[in-house]
C-alpha cells in the first residue's frame, strides 16, 4: 500500500496543490466542506458556486459542478439555480467582502426569503484577493491597506456581526453558525448541518468560518494562528446561532 | 401534465406587457426571476397570475442585479428562464448579463425602455439601445430583437428563447413603455402548431452521473489568470458571433428601391415612419424604408445595400443617435448624407417624420 | 388610405377615462376593426391628469402617440390645459360645461370647442358615477367610430357580472350612453 | 487520470507519519499545531522551493498536524492498538 | 386673524396640496418629520435626500434643500454628503423596498460604520410607487401585484424585521426604533431622538415607520387603519430597539 | 492650514496609481469615495496614506453602486469628490454616473480598464470606452480624458477637476491596469504654480440661510413625470455638452500631412503607435499619428479632417472596435478605408503595429 | 409668496374647527379616528372633487382629526380654559 | 532613435524578481535615462509565476510591453516555460543552472542560451537572500544598462537603512552583484 494523501474524496486531485497561498484558511474551510460532503455521499448532488475573492482560486478545487460567479453575487446564482431544480444542494462560498458588502443586500435577502441554500462565509478580516484593504470584519485598530494607520472604528465601525445579523432576520428553519479553522472538527460538523438543513428543506443554512490569511495579515505561522485565536476571538463569538428543531412538513 | 398556455389561434386585444406573459408561456419558459420597475411590472403581475396553471415558477428578487444573477442561476441549472427590467434597472442589469456574456449563457431578458438617463421618466424612450446592445465592460456579445407592434412582441419573445438556446448568447427582446402599455391587437399561437420548435435546453450543472467519475465535473469561470488566455477565449466567442451574425440578423424595408432618402428607424417609432413613408410616397416623394429588426447583431449588409443606393439616409429615433451610431458603424464607406430626427425620451409620430422629410426636401 | 380616428380623453384621476378608452378600443377590436389604446402614466399613483389616446381605424394603426386628435374631450381644468395641445383646425374639442373659470384656457384654433353638461347631466338624472359613461356616448357620436350598439356589448361584457347582479345598473349605463350622445347631438 | 503524490513515511511508535511535499507550501501551520513540538523544517523543498516540514520521533501520530494543513500534504496513521 | 392650516414651519406651502395619494401615509411621516425638525429649529441645516419609491413625490416637499436620488440609494448619497460637509443634518428618506431589498447592502453598511446620518423607513408592506408588488415587509398570505395569490412565507419568507437587523449590527451610538403613524406623537419622538442622535455625532439613527398606502391596499379609510393596527401590528412591534446613553466624547 | 502635498517640481519615477493619488491631492481633492477592485486599489492605498498629513478624507464603500453615489453626495456638499474603479466596478459604477449625468453632478471618476467582459482579468484591455463614454441608460454626457503617459495621467486627473467643476458634466481619466501598474517617470508639480487655476467648487446643497426665508431651497430632482419636460431638460444639456464640445476636445497628431494611412489608437495604445509610426517613417512608408485625447466629446473636425486626407486609417486599440466605433460616427462620409488591429484585452506592441502596416502595405 | 389656503371655520363649544378643503383629498381618514364619530362628509369639494369633511356639533376640538391628516386640511383651536 | 533596451525576468513567487527590475528601472532613472517597469499580475496573491518587464533607454519609451527582449532570465522551470516567447534570434536568455530537466524547454530560437549557477553561488557563497541580487549583477554585466555603481546607489537608497543596522549585508549585497556579473561575463 503507497499511502495517499488524506484528501476529501470529493477533492479534485489533478488541480492539487491547490491556488492558495501557503496557510492560507480557505484550504483549511474547503477541507470542513468536502469532509462533510464526502459524510453525507452528496457529491454528485451539490453545486458549488465561488464569489470573486480569493474564494475564486476554488473554481476547478472539486470534483463538483461548480460556477465562479460576480463578487457578491454567489447567493443569487445559486438561489436561481436551486429555484429551478430543487434537486441541487447548493453551496454558495464567499468572502467577507462578498457577502457583508457588496453582496450584503443578497444575503439579508436570501436570509428572510429562507432559500434553501447553503452560504458558507470565509471571514479573513479583509479583502483578500484585492491585496488586503479593510473589510466590513476588520477589527479596530487593524492595519489594512486602506486603513494604513489602524481601522478607526470611530469613522469607519465595527466589525460585522454576520450570523448575528442572519439570525436576527432568518426565518424559521434557518440554521446559523459561525466556525474557525482552528476547530475543525466544529467547522464539519456546522457545515455538515448546514448542509442537512438545505437537504431537510428547512431554510437558509449560513455558516461564517473564521479564517487565516497569512499574505495579508503579514503574518508568520505562529502569529497567524494567534491573529485568528487571540484578536478575532475577542470579536467574533463561535457557536451555533440558530438551529432548527426537527420541523412539522408543512407541505413544502 | 398541465394543459398548454394557448391552443389553437386566437386574436386579442391586450397589452404589451400581457403579451410578453403569454408568449413567455408559451415558449414554454419556466421559470422568471424579476424585480419590479415601470414600465415592465405587468409582465410579472401577468406571469404570477397564470403561473399555478401551468406549473411554471417566480422569483421576486432583491434588485435587478439579483434578477440577473437568479435568471443566470436558473440557466445553469437548464431552465428556460428569464427576466424584465427597465431604465435604471438595464443599467445594473449589464452586471449580470456581462457574467453571462462571458460565460455564453442564453438568458432572456425582455427591456421596456424608459425615458433615461436616471430615474428620468417611467414613461417611453429609445434610449437604452446603446446599453441593451454593448452595455457591460465587455464587446456585446449579445442578440438584440427590437420590436415594432403587439404580434412581434409575441413573436419575437418566443424567438429570443430559441436564439438563446441555439447560439447561447444572452438575447433580449426591447420594447419600450409604450409597447409595454398600450392595447393593440395580435394573434396568440402555440409555437408547435406554427410549426416552430423550441430548441430544447440542457443544464450546465447538476446532471446525473458522479463527477470525476461518470463525468468530468462542470468548471465554469469568468476569470482567466493571464491576458492571453482570456484573449484565446473572446476570439473564439467573437468568431461564433461573426459566424452566427448573418443567420440571426432580421429587417423588414420597402420602398428603398428607387428611394432618394430612405427613412431608417427600429422599434416602435418604425411604425410613425411606416405611415410617413406611405403618406410621403402617395404625395410623390421617392422615399424608403428600412427597419433593423435585430439591432445586435445588424443586418449588416442590407443596410450597406440601402445606403449604396440613397442619396440620402435619415435616421428616425426617441434617442439622441443611439441608433444612428450603430448604423454609421456598419455602413462607413457610404456616401450618403446621415440626416437625423432625434426626440430623446419622447415619442415621435408619423406627422414630425413627415415634416422632417419636407424640411429636407425643401 | 383611410385614416383612423383619433382620439384624446383627460380628466381628473377618479373620472374613469380609461375604462371609456378602453371599452371603445374593445368595442372596436371585437368588430374585428383595427384599435390602439394608450393610456399615459406618470410617478404618481393618483393626483395626476388621466389621459387616454386612443386611434380606430381599418388598418394597422402607426404611432402609438399623435400631434392632432379628431377629438379631445377634456373633464376638468387641469385637462384642458394639458391637452389643448393636441387640438388642430380640424378638431373637435368637447369639455364639460361644468368646469368653471376655463374660457381663456379654450383652444382657438379651431372652431368646434363644445361644451357639454355631463357632468350636470350624471348628477341629476342619473348617477355621478356614469359620468364617464356619458362621454362615451359622446364620442360615440361625435365620431361614430363604434356603433352603439357595439359599444353597449362592450359594456356588457365588462359589466355584466355587475349588471346581472343589479340590472338597474344596465340601464343607468345605456341611459347614459344615449344621453351623452343626444348632449353632442345638439351641438354638432 | 488522479495524481499521484509521493509520500515520505517515517514510522513512529504509534502510527506512520507521511510528508507530500509536492503538496506543502510550508506555511508552518502544522508546525505550530504539534502538540509535542516535535515538527522542523526539512531539506526536502516543498512546492514552492520552499522547505516542507518533518518531524522527528516524539511524534504520537495524534493527526493533529493532518488536521491543520491546507494542503493535506501531512497524512498521519495511527497504528492500531493491539488488543490484549 | 385667519386661520391657516397647520402644517410644521418648515413644509413648503407652495408645493401644497402635496403629491401622495388620499390617505397616503407618507404625508403624516412627513408631518412627524417636520414638527420633529421644527422643533429642533434646525430647518436650515437639515438636508433632506428622498428615494425613489412614493417617496421621490416629497422631492419639493419642504422648504430644506432636498435632492431626490436613485432607488435604494439614499442612505450613499446622504453617507456622501455628511462624509463631506459634517454640519449637514442628513435626513435619508426610502420606502421598503428602497431600504429592505434593494438597498440593503447600504442600510446594514451605514449601520456598521455607524454613519452620522438619520434613516426614516416608511413600511407600507409593498412597493407604492410601482403599483403594489410584494415588498421584502409584505405579510403572510397579503395579496400583492406580484403575491396574486397571498404571499406564501414557504416560499418567498417572512417580513424584514429592519429595525431589529439594524440594532443586531449597529455599533454603539446608533439609534433605532419602530414608530406608527397611528401614533404621532411616538412617531415624532422617535424621529426627534433620531435626529437629536445625529446631532450629537453618537451615531446611525434609523426609524422605521409603520405606514399607510390605501391606494395599493385597496382599502377604504377604516379598512386602512385596520390593516395597519391590526395586521400590520401583529408583524412589526412599535417600539425602541436601541437608545443610546449618555456618551463620553471620544475624541470625536 | 496644511502643507501643500507637491512644492516646487519633482522628478518621480512611480507607478500610474501613485500618480493618481499625488495629482487628486495636487489639485485640491477633499474626499475619495472607492471600493476595492484590481487594477486600481493602490490609488486609495496612497490615498489613505497621504491624506491625514494635507487634511483630506476618504470613505471606503460597501461596494461601487454606493462608491459613485457617495461621491455624488460629496459633490452636492460642494467638495472636489472622485472615485476610482475598473472592470465590473465600472459597470455597476454606471447607475449613480447616470444620476450624476441627470443633475450635471460634477464628479471625477478614475477608471483603471482591465479585461472584460464580466471578471475576465484584473490586468488590462480598453474594453471599457464604450462603458466610460456612453454607458448606462442615457446619451453620454461626459467628458472622458484617455492618458498616455504617466505625465499625461497627472496632468488630466488635475485637469479632470476643473473640467467636470466648469462644465458639470461627470468627467473620467481613462487609464488601464498597465498605466495603473507600471512605472516610468514624470515630473509632479503644484497646479497654482503652473499657472493652473482650481475651478472653484460650491455647494449644491446645505448653503447658508433660511430655505423659503433667505434663499429658495434647492430641489434637486431627477425624474419627471411627463415625457415632455425631460425632453427639454435634454435640450438643453445636449445643447451645453454641444458648445462645451469643441473647447473640451483635445487630440495629438503627428506626420498625417503627407500620409497614405494614419494610425488611430488612444490611451497606452498609442505609444506603441507612436514608436511603429516613427519606425515606419523612417523605413519609408507615408504614415501619419492621430490620438483622441478625449474620448467624449471626439476631436470632431481634427478627425474629419485628417479622414479627408489619408487613403487608410488604421484603428489599433485592445478592445473589438470600440474606438472605432466612436470614430466612424464622427467621420461618417468620408470615404478613407477602415483597418484595424483588434486585441480584445491584451496589449498591442509597436512591433505588431508594424507588421500589421506591412501586412497591408502588400 | 406663501400660497393662502381658505379655511372654513366652524365654532363649537370647546374650539374652533377649520376645515382648509383646497387641501383636503378626502381620504376618511380623519373621519374614522374622531373620538366624538362627529366627522362625515361634506359638500363642499375637496382638491381632487371628491367630497371633504365636516363636523357636527358634538366637536371636542380634541384635535385628534388635525393630528391624523396627511394633508394637514384640518386645523382645530382649543379654547383656553377660562380660569377661574 | 536608440532603442531601449528591454529586459524581461521572471521566477517563482518569493525569488525577488520584481525588486531587481525595480531597482534597476530606478538606478536608471536616477541617472535621468527612462525606465518603465511593469510586473505581471493576476488573480492569484501567491503561487504564479512572476513575471518583470522592464525597457531602459534615453528617450521615452513605448509600449509598457513587447514581444522580444533584448535579455530574457528565468529562474525556475515554470519561469522558463512562461517567457520563452519573449525570446528572438537576437535574445540574450539566461536561466539558472540548477532548475532540473529543463532541456528540453530551452528556447531554441537564439544561440545566446546561458545556464548560471546562481542559485548555487548564492548558497554556497554568500546567502540564499541575495539570490536576486546576483541576478541583477548578471543583468547589468549582459547589459550594460546602467552603471555598477549606480546600481549599487539604487540599492543603497533602497536598503541603506537596512545595511546601517548591518553593514555585512551591504557587503554581501555589493558581493553578490559582482559575482552575477562574473558568472555572466565567463559566458558572452
Ligand atoms: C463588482 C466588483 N467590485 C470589486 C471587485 C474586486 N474584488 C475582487 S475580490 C474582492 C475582495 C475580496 O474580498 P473577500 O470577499 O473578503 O474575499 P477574500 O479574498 O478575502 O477571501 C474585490 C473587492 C470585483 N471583482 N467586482
Ligand atoms: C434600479 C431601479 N429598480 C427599480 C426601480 C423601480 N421602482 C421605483 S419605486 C420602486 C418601489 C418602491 O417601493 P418602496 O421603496 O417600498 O417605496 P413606496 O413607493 O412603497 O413608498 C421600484 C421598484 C427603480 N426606479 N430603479
Ligand atoms: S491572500 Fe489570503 S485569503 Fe487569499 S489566498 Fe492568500 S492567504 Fe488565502
Ligand atoms: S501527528 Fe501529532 S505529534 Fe505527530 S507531528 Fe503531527 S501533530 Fe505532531
Ligand atoms: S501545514 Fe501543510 S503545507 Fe503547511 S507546512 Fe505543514 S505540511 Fe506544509
Ligand atoms: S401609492 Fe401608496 S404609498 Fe404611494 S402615494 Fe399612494 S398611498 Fe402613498
Ligand atoms: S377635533 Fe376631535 S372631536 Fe372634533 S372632529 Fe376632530 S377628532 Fe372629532
Ligand atoms: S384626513 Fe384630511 S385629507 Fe383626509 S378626509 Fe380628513 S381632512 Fe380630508
Ligand atoms: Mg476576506
Ligand atoms: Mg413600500
Amino acid at each position: 500500500m503507497t499511502v495517499q494523501p488524506a484528501m476529501p474524496k470529493c477533492w479534485r486531485v489533478e488541480t492539487k496543490p491547490h491556488k492558495f497561498c501557503p496557510g492560507c484558511g480557505h484550504g483549511l474551510v474547503l477541507k470542513a466542506l468536502g469532509q462533510a460532503i464526502d459524510e453525507l455521499g452528496i457529491q454528485d448532488k451539490v453545486v458549488f458556486g465561488c464569489d470573486i475573492g480569493c474564494s475564486l482560486l476554488s473554481w476547478d478545487f472539486f470534483n463538483m459542478d461548480t460556477v465562479q460567479t460576480h463578487h457578491g453575487r454567489t447567493n443569487p446564482v445559486i438561489t436561481g439555480m436551486k429555484r429551478a431544480n430543487s434537486d441541487i444542494i447548493g453551496v454558495a462560498y464567499m468572502g467577507d467582502g462578498g457577502g457583508y458588502a457588496i453582496g450584503a443586500q443578497h444575503l439579508v435577502s436570501s436570509a428572510t426569503r429562507n432559500e434553501r441554500i447553503t452560504a458558507i462565509l470565509v471571514n479573513n478580516t479583509q479583502y483578500g484577493m484585492t491585496g488586503g484593504q479593510m473589510a466590513p470584519t476588520t477589527m479596530p485598530g487593524q492595519k489594512t491597506e486602506t486603513s494604513p494607520y489602524g481601522r478607526d472604528a470611530e469613522t469607519t465601525g465595527s466589525p460585522t456581526q454576520g450570523p448575528e445579523m442572519v439570525a436576527a432576520i432568518a426565518p424559521e428553519g434557518a440554521y446559523v453558525a459561525r466556525g474557525s479553522v482552528a476547530n475543525m472538527k466544529q467547522l464539519k460538523g456546522y457545515i455538515k448541518k448546514a448542509l442537512e438543513n438545505q437537504m431537510a428543506g428547512n431554510g437558509f443554512s449560513f455558516v461564517e468560518a473564521l479564517s487565516l490569511c497569512p499574505t495579508n495579515w503579514r503574518t508568520n505561522a505562529k502569529d497567524t494562528w494567534k491573529f485568528l485565536e487571540e484578536d478575532m476571538y475577542k470579536y467574533f463569538k463561535v457557536g451555533e446561532l440558530r438551529v432548527p428543531g426537527p420541523r412539522e412538513k408543512e407541505g413544502q | 401534465m398541465p394543459e398548454k398556455p394557448i391552443q389553437g389561434e386566437k386574436r386579442v386585444f391586450v397589452t404589451g406587457n400581457e403579451v410578453v406573459a403569454w408568449a413567455a408561456l408559451a415558449a414554454g419558459a419556466e421559470i422568471m426571476y424579476g424585480y419590479p420597475i415601470t414600465p415592465q411590472n405587468e409582465i410579472m403581475h401577468y406571469w404570477t397570475r397564470m403561473i399555478p396553471k401551468y406549473g411554471r415558477r417566480f422569483l421576486q428578487t432583491e434588485d435587478e442585479l439579483s434578477a440577473g444573477f437568479t435568471t443566470v442561476g436558473g440557466v445553469l441549472a437548464g431552465r428556460r428562464a428569464f427576466t424584465a427590467t427597465a431604465g435604471p434597472g438595464n443599467t445594473l442589469m449589464q452586471e449580470p448579463i456581462s457574467m453571462a456574456e462571458a460565460m455564453r449563457l442564453p438568458i432572456v431578458v425582455v427591456v421596456q425602455q424608459r425615458g433615461g438617463p436616471s430615474t428620468a421618466t417611467v414613461i417611453y424612450s429609445q434610449q437604452e439601445v446603446t446599453l441593451t446592445t454593448l452595455g457591460g465592460n465587455g464587446e456585446g456579445l449579445r442578440v438584440v430583437y427590437s420590436t415594432a407592434t403587439h404580434q412581434e412582441l409575441f413573436d419575437y419573445t418566443i424567438k429570443s428563447f430559441n436564439t438563446a438556446w441555439k447560439y447561447r448568447f444572452p438575447t433580449f427582446v426591447l420594447g419600450d413603455g409604450y409597447q409595454a402599455k398600450m392595447r393593440e391587437s395580435l394573434t396568440f399561437y402555440d409555437p408547435a402548431e406554427r410549426g416552430i420548435e423550441m430548441v430544447p435546453t440542457d443544464a450546465y450543472v447538476g446532471r446525473p452521473g458522479m463527477p470525476g467519475v461518470d463525468r468530468p465535473p462542470k468548471h465554469m469561470r469568468n476569470t482567466y489568470n493571464m491576458e492571453e488566455e482570456l484573449y484565446e477565449v473572446l476570439q473564439g466567442y467573437l468568431a461564433d458571433f461573426a459566424k452566427a451574425a448573418p443567420e440571426i440578423a432580421e429587417h423588414e424595408t420597402f420602398d428603398t428601391e428607387d428611394a432618394d432618402l430612405v427613412i431608417i428607424s427600429h422599434g416602435v417609432v418604425s411604425r410613425a415612419c411606416k405611415m410617413a413613408v406611405r403618406d410621403l410616397r402617395e404625395q410623390g416623394y421617392k422615399v424608403g424604408y428600412f427597419r433593423p429588426i435585430t439591432l445586435r447583431p445588424m443586418p449588416e449588409k442590407e443596410l450597406q445595400e440601402v445606403a449604396g443606393k440613397a442619396k440620402q439616409l435619415l435616421v428616425v429615433e426617441s434617442a439622441q443617435g443611439q441608433l444612428a451610431r450603430l448604423v454609421k458603424e456598419v455602413i462607413y464607406g457610404s456616401t450618403a448624407e446621415m440626416l437625423s430626427l432625434f426626440k430623446p425620451g419622447v415619442g415621435i409620430t408619423s406627422e414630425e417624420v413627415i415634416a422632417r422629410v419636407k424640411e429636407i426636401k425643401g | 388610405m383611410g385614416k383612423p380616428i383619433k382620439i384624446v380623453l383627460a380628466g381628473e384621476g377618479g373620472q374613469g377615462v380609461q375604462s371609456v378608452a378602453e371599452i371603445l378600443a374593445e368595442a372596436a377590436n371585437e368588430k374585428g376593426r383595427e384599435a390602439l389604446y394608450i393610456p399615459n402614466f406618470g410617478v404618481e399613483q393618483r393626483g395626476g391628469v388621466s389621459v387616454a389616446y386612443l386611434q380606430i381605424g381599418d388598418e394597422a394603426i402607426g404611432a402609438p402617440k399623435f400631434q392632432i386628435g379628431d377629438i379631445v374631450i377634456a373633464l376638468s381644468d387641469r385637462a384642458v390645459i394639458r391637452t389643448r395641445k393636441y387640438v388642430g383646425p380640424e378638431t373637435v374639442f368637447v369639455y364639460d360645461s361644468g368646469i368653471e373659470n376655463i374660457q381663456d384656457e379654450l383652444p382657438t384654433n379651431t372652431d368646434k370647442v363644445y361644451a357639454i353638461p355631463a357632468i350636470e347631466v350624471s348628477k341629476k338624472e342619473l348617477h355621478p358615477r356614469v359620468f364617464n359613461v356619458i362621454i362615451m356616448g359622446a364620442v360615440l357620436k361625435a365620431t361614430g367610430v363604434v356603433a352603439m350598439d357595439d359599444a353597449k356589448k362592450a359594456i356588457e361584457k365588462k359589466l355584466g357580472y355587475k349588471f346581472d347582479k343589479n340590472p338597474e345598473l344596465r340601464e343607468m349605463n345605456f341611459k347614459a350612453m344615449e344621453r351623452g350622445a343626444e348632449l353632442v347631438a345638439e351641438l354638432l | 487520470m488522479a495524481q499521484d503524490f509521493k509520500g515520505q513515511t517515517l514510522e513512529v511508535e504509534k502510527g506512520f507519519w507521511t510528508i507530500f511535499a509536492g503538496l506543502c507550501k510550508g506555511c508552518g501551520l502544522c508546525v505550530q499545531k504539534c502538540p509535542k513540538k516535535c515538527m522542523s523544517w526539512s531539506d526536502v523543498l516543498g512546492v514552492y522551493g520552499t522547505p516542507s516540514v518533518k518531524i522527528n520521533d516524539e511524534c504520537i501520530a495524534c493527526g493533529i498536524c493532518q488536521n491543520f494543513c491546507p494542503d493535506c500534504a501531512i497524512t498521519v496513521d495511527k497504528k492500531k492498538e493491539a488488543k490484549h
